[in-house]
């Protein structure tokens, strides 16, 4: 308990969470301080090639885990089970319709990335190991929540033609997952000799670089909250604090019984209790555009986002501590 | 300068819908678009900017398309049923055009 | 396919003034508008450009609005008590609207 | 309040002949004008995005122009001699406008 | 007076005011060069984050100084002032009107935070130390002046209503000020520790970052002088360059009265001296928006600036140097 | 052979070769993966001014060749016979029109400043020296080709109008080559001491930037390719790997005649294989609207850039180290 307290209250002091407050702050203010659009995905564009490219060096270095298949496939389970979970608790604690807690349901299963990035940066800072090709179950873990979404919907409320394979391919392609993996390739077939020519790029600056995105995030969570004060009634917002413990739960439980590492295990239940805030609410825009987006962008990106970095990652480390 | 009758179609809808809206466009025998870009906007779905974005779900953009008027119908059947379950806002009005011939 | 008789309004405005004037129509009981940015421009306080700006002083945007014909002086009026000592264009022209009901 | 009848001509043109084509609208006489961005678009040239470019070369912008209505064949004449040989679109409508001292 | 020559021959040659120069010369010849605006505005986000960063940290490094209540109660002060005197200069000097004079004048109270960042970075590389929180000072001396300037009208031109508690609100929390203080108080809350995890991304890099948005300066600033040619006539111009020796003389006093170090006392000067081209421009166009901009836009961010630039820093080096 | 066959497998095994290849997959499989416009001109200008920096700084060094001004000399020249050779090529190989075939050729003179940056990339990470004033000479390689290209059009398609003084000096004075040059001269002028005060920004993380500038050119030269798939006959796609290797062996021939050193020789043979995509494109849509600018620019950034990258350069330093 002492121990999740100190490391919440150093992560919590920490430039990257203070960055993100800064944010929060300023948007509650109604500052007109932004971050250009453009200037945003560069940055995100930043991120996913610099920790899908250390990923796949950290493979090329260490060799590959014979649990790697497993992690990939309880990966994709735990993605396509979670919304089955989620949805069941949507329906007991609030009073949502059947869509609204189908679309909810689907982020809960599917990841944040820079949640991860920000796990994977307390580690660091903990100097605590953890496997490489956490970067490929990540991008695993990215779509097969919208499946098991649609399969709520269209089991509940009718209307099975929701999925075409145009959307599967958007899903499957999106910029994101394309990046991660690909950058992963590239840091696995060029290795340390790659890393090494490009670290000062990667390395060296990304704490910093993960400030501005993380204010930025601060920002679009801050004004995402100001005007969804309507829909964010007390059970749904209750229900962004429970989920990512209920999924990091099960998170924990695989990446124990797959045998990770301490930070593997971290990783997984990061992931595991994280919520999509970028592919999943595109694809709902398509595949279920009349479920209300504030009530699930809210949730994840205003709720369970900061949750999970400012509290939610020091229990997940200090837990896995304990039981690795 | 000589001008002919024509019809401008404008079409704001969420961004992850373009592709599909232009497929049908262009299946419904639509010769050309042009899609601009909004910056934010208010509706019966309340206020969203693109500076407020982390992804592309939430932004919209515009699909202007100016054709012949007999073919506007077609055409309005064809977007309508891309834009018939998802926000977004459909106008028509008259224009001249030069050069018709490329229409 | 039937399409409803509305008016189109555009408002150029210098960037500071979005939210007073998006307030003030707002206010006018407008249910909708759309903001779309301007990359530069000319008029009589001369030439500019978006990317000649460091700061979002110089820069425009264009806020269009689709209303029902009948509250074009409403909105008008709010509009030109905020556009009034401000540099700018406001237009109006008809057009068609699909699905009236959202207006 | 009081509108004015006035032409809006809204010219689609490639980015590179942006300054020929405005210098050519201010030699004709027109006081004003604006400069939006184009996404993208599609016509018998093809497909085309602006996040596929590499150079200016393949982007396409739009000149937006509010003129008095007898004013409109100058500019229709010296935007023509501009665009003649270019592809692009020339769409000329009708609109009122506000402030009609300032056209 | 030697000093100053080989200070300011040092300076003219350094990369910064080279670049500047390059940008200058770019939009004088009709280049198409441009920075595009997304850039521009992530680069001073960039400058404005590390350079509040830093002075944080400095602060929790070196201890607070007795003298900071006053050194922020002195730049307010000094921010309220000037414009009165920049105004009266106007009225003798050229004959602009009371509504463009007070407009300018509002300018000049006010601060120029990319002056202040190429002041640090002289001081920097002559090895010159300063109060980590003269960054605060330049938060506190944005806004007063733009109060003086509408006070200023109204008084001469009538009209008391500019000023609303919305427009109060925009200019106390612009993006700008926001940010340079948050990241003032997040330096200074995570001290030398934060500071070493993210000083390859904000100290590094910085002083390339600074040219990349020195250059960008010089094109506008080059084309902001080639449109406004008409409005600048001889006696506006001359203003611009007399203008920040007076409003710097000021500054010098008072840095001097405070017993600040000799770079606190050049930073203060600099910021008296330093007109600004970003808040209060947008501030003129809410309130002022009859006062014409090419005049002010081009004798802040056209004249005033590019002197301070070249000439300004070194002889408030020079000069603090002497007297302290 | 061996030498090339080793060399190209090192090149095609970096990172930035790989990078350009995952852009190029996403392209292909149409995934949404973009690099917003702002960003991609964003990473270029930073590219421009660091190489240019480098060289002026790397001229500053190590002193004036006698050979600068020959070498000048010679780029103009090639840079203006080449387009001759590719039309006449163009003309035997493919049944282009005599517009699209002197539009294409107008490229294959200039040059493209990312093939050469690449270049540099693979001679320093070889070791091998290059002189520093070879960016002057990519300089005056941009423009003569398209003088020549509307020479073709005047003297076989009738016209002579379509160059005004207005289009030289956009082509001139373009922003690419104020950049490039102005960089450049700022790198001469600071020299050393200027680099080291820089040199963790344009040194440093440069190896990364250009990964992801490459995967945007990836992006860009696969979406064009799949676009122009009805424009490409195999003749036309051939004179894409042709040209080159003959414009090299000219670039061959005057860098030894010259007596440049290895990398010298290497990066003359680079700029005249090359072909441009941002200078000579604009010009085009400019004087030679009717030309299609599918063909040239597929050509140019589908075909001969990643030729290029991928096997020219690992050819063009394997041939230069031997015969210097
Ligand atoms: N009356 C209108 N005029 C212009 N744009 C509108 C209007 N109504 C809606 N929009 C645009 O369409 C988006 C979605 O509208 P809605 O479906 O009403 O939420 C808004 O955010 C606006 O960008
Ligand atoms: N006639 C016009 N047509 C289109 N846009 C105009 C016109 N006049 C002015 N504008 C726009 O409004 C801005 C301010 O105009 P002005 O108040 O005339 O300086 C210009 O920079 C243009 O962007
Ligand atoms: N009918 C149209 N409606 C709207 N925009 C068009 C139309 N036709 C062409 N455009 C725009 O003009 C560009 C060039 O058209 P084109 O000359 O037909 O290749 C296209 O890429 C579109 O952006
Ligand atoms: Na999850
Ligand atoms: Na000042
Ligand atoms: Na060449």
């Amino acid at each position: 308990m002492e121990n999740i307290l100190a490391l919440a209250a150093d992560n919590l002091g920490s430039p990257i969470i203070l960055s993100f407050a800064l944010g929060l702050a300023a948007a509650f203010a109604r500052s007109d301080l932004t971050v250009p659009e453009a200037v945003a995905k560069g940055l995100s564009i930043y991120l996913l090639f610099a920790i899908g490219f250390k990923g796949g060096a950290a493979v090329a270095a260490h060799g590959l885990d014979t649990t790697l298949v497993l992690a990939l496939l309880s990966g994709g389970v735990l993605s396509f089970a979670i919304p089955f979970i989620a949805f069941g608790l949507l329906r007991v604690m609030t009073n949502l319709s059947t869509l609204d807690a189908a679309a909810v349901a689907g982020h809960y299963g599917s990841i944040s990335i820079v949640t991860f990035v920000a796990a994977t940066s307390v580690l660091n800072s903990q100097g605590i190991a953890s496997e490489g090709y956490m970067v490929a179950v990540a991008a695993v873990m990215e779509a097969p929540a919208i499946l098991a979404a649609l399969f709520l919907v269209s089991r509940t409320a009718g209307g099975g033609d929701r999925m075409d394979s145009e959307l599967w391919r958007e899903i499957l392609l999106n910029g994101s997952i394309v990046l991660l993996v690909g950058a992963f390739a590239i840091g696995w077939i060029t290795g340390e000799e790659g890393l090494a020519s490009i670290s000062s790029f990667i390395v060296a600056p990304f704490q910093g670089v993960l400030c501005l995105f993380l204010l930025d995030m601060g920002l679009v969570a801050g004004r995402g909250l100001r005007q969804a004060r309507g829909v964010m009634t007390a059970p749904v917002f209750a229900f962004g604090v429970v989920m990512p413990l209920v999924g990091g739960t099960l998170g924990l439980a695989a990446g124990l019984l797959l045998g990770l590492s301490t930070g593997g295990v971290v990783l997984f239940t990061t992931l595991a209790a994280s919520a999509s805030y970028i592919a999943v609410p595109a694809a709902m825009r398509v595949a279920l555009p009349e479920a209300n987006p504030s009530i699930y962008l809210t949730l994840s990106l205003g709720v369970t986002f900061p949750f999970n970095l400012t509290l939610g990652i020091p229990i997940y480390v200090a837990v896995a501590s304990v039981l690795t | 300068m000589e001008t002919h009758k024509a019809k401008r179609v404008a079409i704001i809808i969420e961004a992850p819908m373009e592709r599909r809206l232009t497929d049908a466009l262009t299946g419904a025998g639509v010769t050309g678009f042009s899609i601009l870009p909004v910056l934010g906007g208010s509706g019966r779905s309340g206020l969203w900017s693109r500076e407020g974005q982390v992804g592309r779900a939430g932004g919209m953009i515009q699909v202007v398309c100016i054709i012949r008027p007999d073919r506007l119908d077609t055409l309005l059947d064809a977007a309508f049923k891309v834009v018939e379950r998802h926000i977004g806002v459909v106008t028509v009005s008259d224009c001249e055009v030069l050069r018709a011939e490329r229409f």
